[in-house]
Parts: structure tokens; C-alpha cells; sequence
């Protein structure tokens, strides 16, 4: 791809690349898991647990895009923007550091777990292989965090809050936050059982997730606001969309 | 400024990053108050070539001069407080929710206050015949008021040079006709600078000063209309041809041996030619 | 965009492998990095797939940016293990009221850790580099990785560039009406080119659907059909696991 | 099937999402074989129109029959194994990364081995002057090119009906002129039925069959070119115009008092009714 301005060079970059070299103690692994920190038999665990929801979520797929032929690409479109929300780096105050959000929740809520979980799956793979961002063989457990536990927690918490009509905006928040802290509890899980070596787990898990807090509960606030965000976009711009994603009813829309 | 030089440019090479060499050995300048056209074939550098005299492309060798300053030395507030672009695809350039709010960001990236940049924006949609579409969602027009808008969104922002990559490429022939009429006014009237890349020679001759021709990223030939449009072989060699009515003249000069003087490019010029002739045959 | 290898040389050595046995080859490989348990192993790893991104002549600073953040985890991991794990304390001192104490078990594995990562990044590094990834795409269908998902990563890998390009035209297409113009105008800008970013992609999904639909498309991708193996090349990976094998075994 | 119809719509409106009403009682059939004609000014319905007519737009009121079946009721493949459709914006039907393989995407779809599909894309590319772009990626291509390569992904599968929506817009003067001809030669030798769209008023009466003349969504005047293009008058208020030669001999004829009879549309005709005249003039 070409680049032909220094200030959107600037931007991308920003985007993109320094995401990688911005991260901090906390943030360095705060959704990916790095490739080889996991040792053998965990990464082969955490493979075999991710594996399920990814066979549910390609089972959905076939039966989605037999009836609507845009359904694989839109699927694919939204995997392309989860992949790039998760290299976005977010500067976070309080550590004076970047961190980045991981675009779950809104996934989530627009087409719900099982495709969100393979959409996270794809984008996580991408990153691995030409990224070195996340990694092949803590791919599964990166799976489990950020697809499984995030894409659940936010669609769940989105259809808790709709079903007892909570307004849009505060719904798309909620689901985002606690998709983001989801995610975050499940790695720091994953990272302290897979490095303990001979340490307790607990300890280890309390430290890690200490660690945490000073970029993932900000980071969490905005990763709401942006899924909010995108909510009310499409809301307000186009809630044919939300129809036909099965987000809004149609009547919700009208007026 | 009358008569000053507005850009000046001075290109050995311009190549894409992926080796295509788009542009070569350009020298051309562009005075103040002047109405230049490009033409050329598909894949000539029209549209390279008006977006490094934007400033968007910059990896070229040699130098562009607006108003004396190497372009690439000014900032884009610099740059694009002079020079306005409309883009060759109306989908480049549009990027807001609505007609108004798209038509709107440029006024009030100028600080304009709400009332004046309201006043603009309604005055340029007016211009472009589109003041019934203010609300529309962008992405639900057709493509010739797509087209329409974003020539508005530079209007409403008045700048001194406008480059436009085929501004009337889809348009109507309506429309055709009054964008160049509302171009004219405008370079004669307010002495913009205006730069129009286009394919359409039955549309230059009546309006243009200047006329480049490019091709293989090269300029061939430049003056005026009359001097560039000549025999169609030359024509054809770049893959373009005379104006129907230059053609139709020919033919007969050429062909059928008709008496006619020098070729006359647009319709009132053809009619006046062949009154003439007529009147001399009947004299005969 | 730099952050693919796309873009680099295509007419180097590695390049004309078969992707498929590149593929498994690295896995095989990755695997025996990760179950290995000291640290030596994983430096030959690292040194033979440094010495292969050196040989297809990876850009240095395309090479620095993707090692930048292993290395940073790195630095951290190791920084922890050796101050807060272990049980052999080191050295101990005492800054402004605060006991710091290193531990050398907790830093020999510490640095284990390190080298496990650094074997396992650099062979995804080096298939990275030296296979396209179209050609990594048929390679994973031919694994058997179910169509499905290989299309979808097709998809999402082709709009990553389009959401980008598109982001490049709308930025540029601000610039020219002056936008990013003081700080809160800027912000701005940035909400709106967010924004339109977002509805554009889907218009744009729109739009592409439709386009294949009426070319044909039934909800399955044409695929690329693959070439036979090259006896040279599957004989070549085979020696140089079994040879890797034997490293891991007695290492 | 020779002169059988192949496309018979009655649609009595269709609305808009957003209730623009963009079509309303609409009543045209294409037989087998011809060549169409959709003249309009921006925004009239043209290509909702084809939109229509290509089973995209399914929420009108009425019928459209291909072939006699209600296309609504047909399966996108039983529509798109017959109809193709090129989009007036290149960049909404581009979408594999090299030329080559978007090219290639229809061919390989309707089931032709990869020897058959190459030689379709590279006959395909060279029709339209672009095979030495095979390789080039999608993106780095000119406006025309992109236009180019989307005729090229249509002809390279051959289909009985082709809907198209300004191919010609964006093409150089030879690009467009080749264009035609190529259309025409497909109509004429292989019996595609051909449906065209386009703002080209000059371009029109050489190549068409039957014209009809859309505005604000409705039918306002069809035919043979001659029967539609009458006084200029009649069609500026629809927002278009004759073409240059026309619109000079109607000046001649009506202005200058010259006895010109029927107004020739192109240069050949206005050629031959010019020397004509001479002739009369001198023997007076
Ligand atoms: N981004 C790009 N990367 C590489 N090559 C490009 C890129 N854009 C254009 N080109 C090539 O550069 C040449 C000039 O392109 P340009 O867009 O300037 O042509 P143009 O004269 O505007 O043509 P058109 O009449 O079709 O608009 C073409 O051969 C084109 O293929
Ligand atoms: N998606 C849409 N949603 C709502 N209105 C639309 C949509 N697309 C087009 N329209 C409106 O419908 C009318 C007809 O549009 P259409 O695109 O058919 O015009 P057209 O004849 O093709 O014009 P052009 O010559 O500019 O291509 C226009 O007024 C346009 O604003
Ligand atoms: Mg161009
Ligand atoms: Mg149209």
C-alpha cells in the first residue's frame, strides 16, 4: 500500500507500528499473549479449548451464508476491523503508556458469539503471522481471552441491559467494559498459570492482575465509549444495519 | 498579481512505488488568472500530475513553485488555503454523513462562523443545482450529484487556484454546460486560477486559454486551442480526436475540397464558416 | 503498508518454496522450541532463522519493528521473575525504604522464558517474511483448516487494506478542505474520519458482495490449486528436522 | 429467439429507503438483439433503473420478466448467468487485488478451467486496450483503467444481456470510440442484447437502435434517434441537449433561413447534407 503523506504517515504509524514498541509492563501482554511465553502443554490446552468455539462459530457461518450470500464478507470486513481497532494503541494516562482496545464487544454485540469468536480467531491469526503480535501457539489461548470471554461478556451484558431496556448508549458501554475486563481477567489467568514455573499460582495471578489496572481499567472506559460509539453510529447513520444484523427490531428504528 | 506566475513547475520524474514512471521532463507554468486545460488519453498523468500540484505526492524529482515557494517546503494550511482540488472520483472526496455537513467542512476549517459558512454552503449547493439535496445522506445520490457536491464543497471555500480532475465527467450535458459556464465567471470575473484535466475536446475550445497535451506522462504539445487541435491523425497518435465539428470541417476541407479557411472548433464558429462559404459559392 | 511483507523482494531463495512445506515445517519447528526446557536449543533456533532473514536480506528496520514488541515482554518477564520469583536471593538492596532483591533462579528463568520466545518469534518471523500470503492462505486449506475460516481470513486480510486505503483518501481528502486545522478542530476531523470510516467500510462490503454475486459467486472463493511437491524441498525439510530432532534430543 | 423479448418491465414505482421516489410507471421492453439507449440529466433514475432490471432492486411496485419469468423469482445465479450489469463508479465492482484475478473471478465462477480462463482474460484485456496491466494491482490504476478493467470482467464471460451504466464515462475519446464499436460489433455479430446508459448525447445516435429520454423517474419520450432528438427546445427541459452537430444545422436551418430538410445527428450525415446543399446553392 502506498503512503503518500508524511502526516498520514504519521497517523498510521501511530496506528499501527508504534503499537508495538509503546507497550508497557502491564500492556505488553495485556490481550495478546506473546508467542513462545506459553510453554508446550499450555499452549496445547488452550488450543484445545479454543477449539470448540471456533468449530461453533464456522457451524454458524455455513448456516448464516447459505441463506445470505454477504454474510462471509461482511463477516470478513468485520474481522478486518476488529484486527485494526486490536493494533490501534490508545495513549493510557495514568502509566504514561499505550495500550490498545480489542474491538470484541462491538463484534459481540453486532453478529454474536460464535461468529465474534471465529471473526477474533482471524484476526488474531493474521497478527501472528505477520505481525508477531500475539503468536501461533498462544493463538488458542488468545482465542479464549479476547474471543470467548470477550465476545461473550459483551454480547451477554448487551442483551441483559436491551432486554430490560436500558438506552443504546449505556448498553454498547457496558458490553464494551466488560468485554475489555473480561479479556483481561482470562489472560492474566492464562499468563500466571502458564509462567509460574514452580510459584503458587495465586500470587502470581494477584500480581499480574495488579499489574493490569493502571492501563486496563481506563482502557476498558474506552473501549465502552468507543463500542457505544460505534452503536449510536450506526444507530443514528444507519440502523438498517442494526435490523439486519438482528441488533434492533424493526419497530425499534421507525421514527 | 495580475499576469505573476501562480505554480511553476519543473518535473524530471515522477515514478508510483511500484516503478511505474508516471510523469516525465514537465515544464509548464501556470500565470495568474489563467484557464488551462490537460487532456490526454487514459493512463496519460492527468490525475498525477494535478496531485503533485496539490502537494499530495511528493517523492518526485525537480520542483513545483506555488507563488514562488517550493510546495514541498509549505504546510498544508499553506497549501490549501490557495489551492483547491476536486478529485476525479466523487467517492474520494466525499467523506460526511450529509450534503451539508460535507459541503460545510471546508468553510468552517477556515473559521468561518455558523451563519457565513450556512450562507456559502447554500450558495455553492445553488451554484451546482443541488440546494433541494441539503439533508440527503451522501452515500443515497446518484453519481452526477455526487459529482455535483463535490465541486460545491471547494466553491463554498473560494480559493485562488482550483484544480479539477474532470469536473464534469458524469454530468449531464446541462450541467456539463453550466459548471464551465460558473468556471468561466468565475476565472474572469474573479480571477481564479483554474487547472481542469478532462477528455472532453468538444468542451475545451469553447472555454480554455491554454491546452496541454499529455501523454506517457510527457507534455506534447501546449498553446491554444487553435494551435493544439490541428489534423487528427496528430490527434489520433494520443489517442484523442478534433471536436465533432473541427472533424466535420476538416473532412469537408480535406476530402471534399471545400474553400474553408482556418478550422473552426466550436458551433457558433462552424455556422459563421459556413455562411461564409456559402455566400461565396453563390458569388462564384 | 510496511507492516506486511508483501512487499519485499520476491526473488530470493526462500521464496520459491512450497509454502505448504514451509508451513509445517515451522510449526514442527515451533513445537520443539516450546516443549524444550533449558535455554540452548532455542538459541540455535534463533540463530538459524536470524541467519535465513539475513540471507533473503529483510530490511533492518521492518526486522527491528517486528521483534520490538517480543522484546519488550521480554525485558519485562525477565525483569519480574528475577525481582519478584525465586528463592537464591542475589544481591539485596535498599532504596528510599524499599527492599529490591534479584534472585538468580528466578533470573536463569527468567531468561529461559526469553530465549523460548525469542526461538518461537523468530521461525514465524522468518515464514513471514519469505512466504506471501496468498500462497500461506492455500497452504493452511491444504492442512485441512476448514474453507470456511481460510475464506474469511481472505476477506479480512483484502479489507485491512481497503479500510486503510480508505483511510488514507478520506485523511487526504480533509487535508484539502483544510481539516486537522488547530487542536479542536482536529479532534474533529478525526471523530469524522473515524466515523465515515466505519459506514464506508460496510458500503463498501455492500457494494464488493454485490459485485461477486453478479459474477457468480455462490458463496464459495475459486481456490488455487496447488502444484505437486518437489522431492528436492520435502527431502530438504525432512533432513533438517530430523537433524533439529536430534539437537533437541541431546542439547 | 431471434426478436423474441428478452426484458419486459411494468413497474409502477419504486421508492427509496429513504422515500425518494426514484421510478414511476415505467413501460419498456427489449427484444432480442437490440441495442438501448437510456438518456437522462443527474439523478433522473438511469441507474436505479438497470438496478432494477438486474434483480439488485427488489422492492417495486409491478413486474419485471426476463424471459417471460418474473426475475424477482429467479435465483441471483439463473439472473447473472444471462445479465450483466457494469456499474457507473469502477470502484464499486473492482475488488480482487491484481487485475488479473478480478478479471478472472467470472470466468473461474461459471466453472472454465484455468487454460480457458486465462485465455478469456487476456481476450478480454486486450478489447479493452489494458493487457499489458495484467499484473497491476487494482488499486494503482487511473480512473479510466479501473472503468476499463470493468468492462473487461463482464465481456470476459459472455453473457446474452448486458446492462451498462455510462461505460463510456471516463474513457479517452479513442477509448470510448473503440468502446462502441466493440459493443456494436457484439450486438450485431453475436446478438447480445445490449442496454446502455449514459449522459453521451453525441455518441448516441451513431451506435443506437432505441432511445428513451428519463426524467425525475419517468419515461418522457422514446424511439429511434431521430424521433427522439427533435428541437432543442424539447430537450433542455429534460435537462440535455442535441448533439453539437445537430444542434449547428438546426441553427443553420432555422436561424440562418438555410434549406437544409432532415437534421443529420452525426458527422457522416451532416457531411453529406452540407455538400448537398452546396450543390443546390450553386445551381441556383
Ligand atoms: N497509485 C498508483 N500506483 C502505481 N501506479 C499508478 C498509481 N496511480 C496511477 N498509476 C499509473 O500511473 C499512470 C498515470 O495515471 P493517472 O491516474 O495520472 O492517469 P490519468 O491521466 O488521470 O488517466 P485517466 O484519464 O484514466 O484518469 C497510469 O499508467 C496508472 O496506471
Ligand atoms: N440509495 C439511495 N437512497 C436514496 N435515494 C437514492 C439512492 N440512490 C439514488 N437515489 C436518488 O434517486 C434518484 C435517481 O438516482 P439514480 O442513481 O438512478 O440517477 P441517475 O439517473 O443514474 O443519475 P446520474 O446521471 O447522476 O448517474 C436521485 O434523485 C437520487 O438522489
Ligand atoms: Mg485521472
Ligand atoms: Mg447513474
Amino acid at each position: 500500500m502506498r503512503i503518500q503523506n508524511s502526516g498520514f504517515k504519521i497517523i498510521i504509524l501511530s496506528l499501527s507500528t508504534l503499537c508495538a514498541s509503546l507497550f508497557t509492563a502491564s500492556s505488553a501482554y495485556a490481550m495478546h499473549i506473546s508467542e513462545g511465553i506459553l510453554p508446550f502443554n499450555w499452549a496445547l490446552l488452550w488450543s484445545l479449548a479454543a477449539m470448540p468455539f471456533v468449530a461453533w462459530g464456522l457451524y454458524k457461518l455455513k448456516k448464516e451464508s447459505s441463506v445470505d450470500l454477504s454474510f462471509k464478507p461482511l463477516v470478513g470486513l468485520m474481522a478486518a476491523v476488529v484486527f485494526i481497532i486490536s493494533c490501534m494503541p490508545i495513549p493510557v494516562p495514568t502509566a504514561g503508556t499505550c495500550s490498545h482496545p480489542c474491538g470484541t464487544g462491538i463484534a459481540g454485540i453486532l453478529v454474536g458469539p460464535a461468529i465474534s469468536i471465529l471473526i477474533t480467531a482471524v484476526a488474531l491469526l493474521i497478527q501472528a503471522l505477520f505481525l508477531a503480535h500475539g503468536g501461533l501457539s498462544t493463538w488458542g489461548a488468545d482465542i479464549v481471552s479476547m474471543g470467548v470471554m470477550g465476545s461473550f461478556a459483551g454480547y451477554l451484558t448487551f442483551k441483559t441491559l436491551r432486554s430490560v431496556k436500558i438506552n443504546l448508549a449505556v448498553s454498547g458501554f457496558m458490553a464494551g467494559l466488560l468485554a475489555d475486563w473480561a479479556t483481561y481477567l482470562m489472560t492474566s489467568v492464562e499468563l500466571a498459570s502458564g509462567i509460574r514455573g514452580d510459584e503458587a499460582f495465586m500470587p502470581l495471578f494477584l500480581k499480574i492482575l495488579i499489574a493490569f489496572i493502571p492501563t486496563q481499567l481506563p482502557l476498558g472506559i474506552l473501549e465502552g465509549a468507543m463500542t457505544a460509539g460505534m452503536v449510536m453510529l450506526l444507530y443514528r447513520k444507519r440502523p438498517d444495519l442494526l435490523v439486519k444484523m438482528r441488533v434492533l427490531k424493526p419497530e425499534e428504528v421507525a421514527g | 498579481m495580475e499576469n505573476s506566475v501562480r505554480l511553476d513547475l519543473d518535473i524530471k520524474s515522477f515514478k508510483y512505488p511500484d516503478n511505474t514512471v508516471a510523469l516525465s521532463d514537465i515544464q509548464i507554468s501556470m500565470k495568474s488568472g489563467e484557464f488551462t486545460g490537460l487532456l490526454g488519453s487514459n493512463g496519460s498523468g492527468k490525475t498525477t500530475l494535478l496531485k503533485v500540484m496539490d502537494g499530495l505526492l511528493k517523492d518526485f524529482d525537480g520542483s513545483v513553485l506555488l507563488d514562488g515557494t517550493e510546495i514541498r517546503r509549505l504546510s498544508p494550511k499553506e497549501i490549501y488555503r490557495k489551492i483547491g482540488l476536486i478529485f476525479q472520483n466523487p467517492d474520494e472526496q466525499l467523506f460526511a454523513p450529509t450534503v451539508f455537513e460535507d459541503v460545510a467542512f471546508g468553510p468552517l476549517n477556515m473559521g468561518f462562523s455558523e451563519a457565513e459558512t450556512s450562507e456559502r454552503v447554500l450558495g455553492a449547493l445553488r451554484d451546482v443545482d443541488m440546494e433541494h439535496y441539503a439533508q440527503k445522506s451522501i452515500h443515497n445520490l446518484s453519481f452526477g450529484q455526487k459529482k455535483r457536491i463535490c465541486i460545491a464543497g471547494l466553491l463554498a471555500m473560494g480559493h485562488e487556484i482550483l484544480l479539477m480532475d474532470e469536473p464534469t465527467a458524469g454530468l449531464d450535458p446541462m450541467g456539463e454546460y453550466r459548471m464551465m459556464r460558473l468556471l468561466t465567471e468565475l476565472n474572469r470575473k474573479k480571477g481564479v486560477t483554474i487547472v481542469m484535466a478532462t477528455h472532453s475536446v468538444d468542451l475545451v475550445p469553447v472555454f480554455l486559454d491554454n491546452l496541454y497535451i499529455l501523454s506517457r506522462g510527457k507534455i506534447v504539445r501546449g498553446g491554444s486551442p487553435e494551435e493544439v487541435f490541428t489534423a487528427p491523425k496528430d490527434m489520433e497518435e494520443v489517442k484523442l480526436r478534433l471536436p465533432h465539428i473541427a472533424e466535420m470541417i476538416y473532412k469537408l476541407k480535406h476530402e471534399d475540397k471545400i474553400g474553408f479557411g482556418k478550422i473552426p472548433l466550436t458551433v457558433g464558429e462552424a455556422r459563421r464558416e459556413i455562411l461564409k462559404i456559402m455566400e461565396d459559392v453563390k458569388e462564384d | 503498508m510496511q507492516i506486511f511483507s508483501e512487499h519485499l523482494r520476491k526473488d530470493h531463495g526462500l521464496s520459491g518454496i512450497d509454502a505448504r512445506v514451509k508451513l509445517v515445517f515451522a510449526l514442527v519447528l515451533l513445537g520443539l522450541v516450546l516443549s524444550y526446557k533449558g535455554f540452548i536449543f532455542p538459541v540455535v533456533v534463533l540463530a538459524g532463522c536470524l541467519s535465513g532473514c539475513i540471507y533473503i536480506r529483510v530490511p533492518l528496520k521492518i526486522f527491528l519493528l517486528r521483534f520490538s514488541e517480543p522484546l519488550f515482554i521480554i525485558i519485562i518477564l525477565v525483569l519480574l521473575k528475577f525481582f519478584f520469583s525465586g528463592s537464591e536471593v542475589m544481591f539485596s538492596v535498599e532504596v528510599f525504604g524499599i527492599n529490591i532483591t534479584g534472585h538468580s533462579d528466578g533470573l536463569k528463568e527468567g531468561l529461559t522464558i526469553a530465549c523460548r520466545i525469542l526461538g518461537a518469534v523468530s521461525v514465524l518471523a522468518l515464514l513471514g517474511f519469505s512466504t506471501p500470503f496468498t500462497a500461506l492462505m492455500s497452504a493452511l486449506s491444504w492442512l485441512r483448516v476448514p474453507k470456511g475460516f481460510v475464506e474469511i481470513l481472505m476477506f479480512a486480510y483484502r479489507y485491512i487494506f481497503v479500510i486503510l486505503e480508505d483511510a488514507q483518501v478520506i485523511y487526504n481528502a480533509q487535508r484539502n478542505r483544510l481539516g486537522y486545522a488547530g487542536f479542536r478542530r482536529g479532534l474533529g476531523s478525526f471523530g469524522t474520519l473515524t466515523g465515515s470510516l466505519v459506514l464506508k467500510a460496510f458500503d463498501r462490503s455492500h457494494a464488493i458482495t454485490v459485485s461477486m454475486i453478479q459474477r457468480g459467486y455462490d458463496g464459495d472463493m475459486p481456490m488455487l490449486k496447488h502444484k505437486p511437491f518437489r522431492a528436492l524441498e520435502v527431502s530438504g525439510a525432512l533432513v533438517i528436522v530430523s537433524v533439529m530432532g536430534v539437537a533437541w534430543k541431546i542439547l
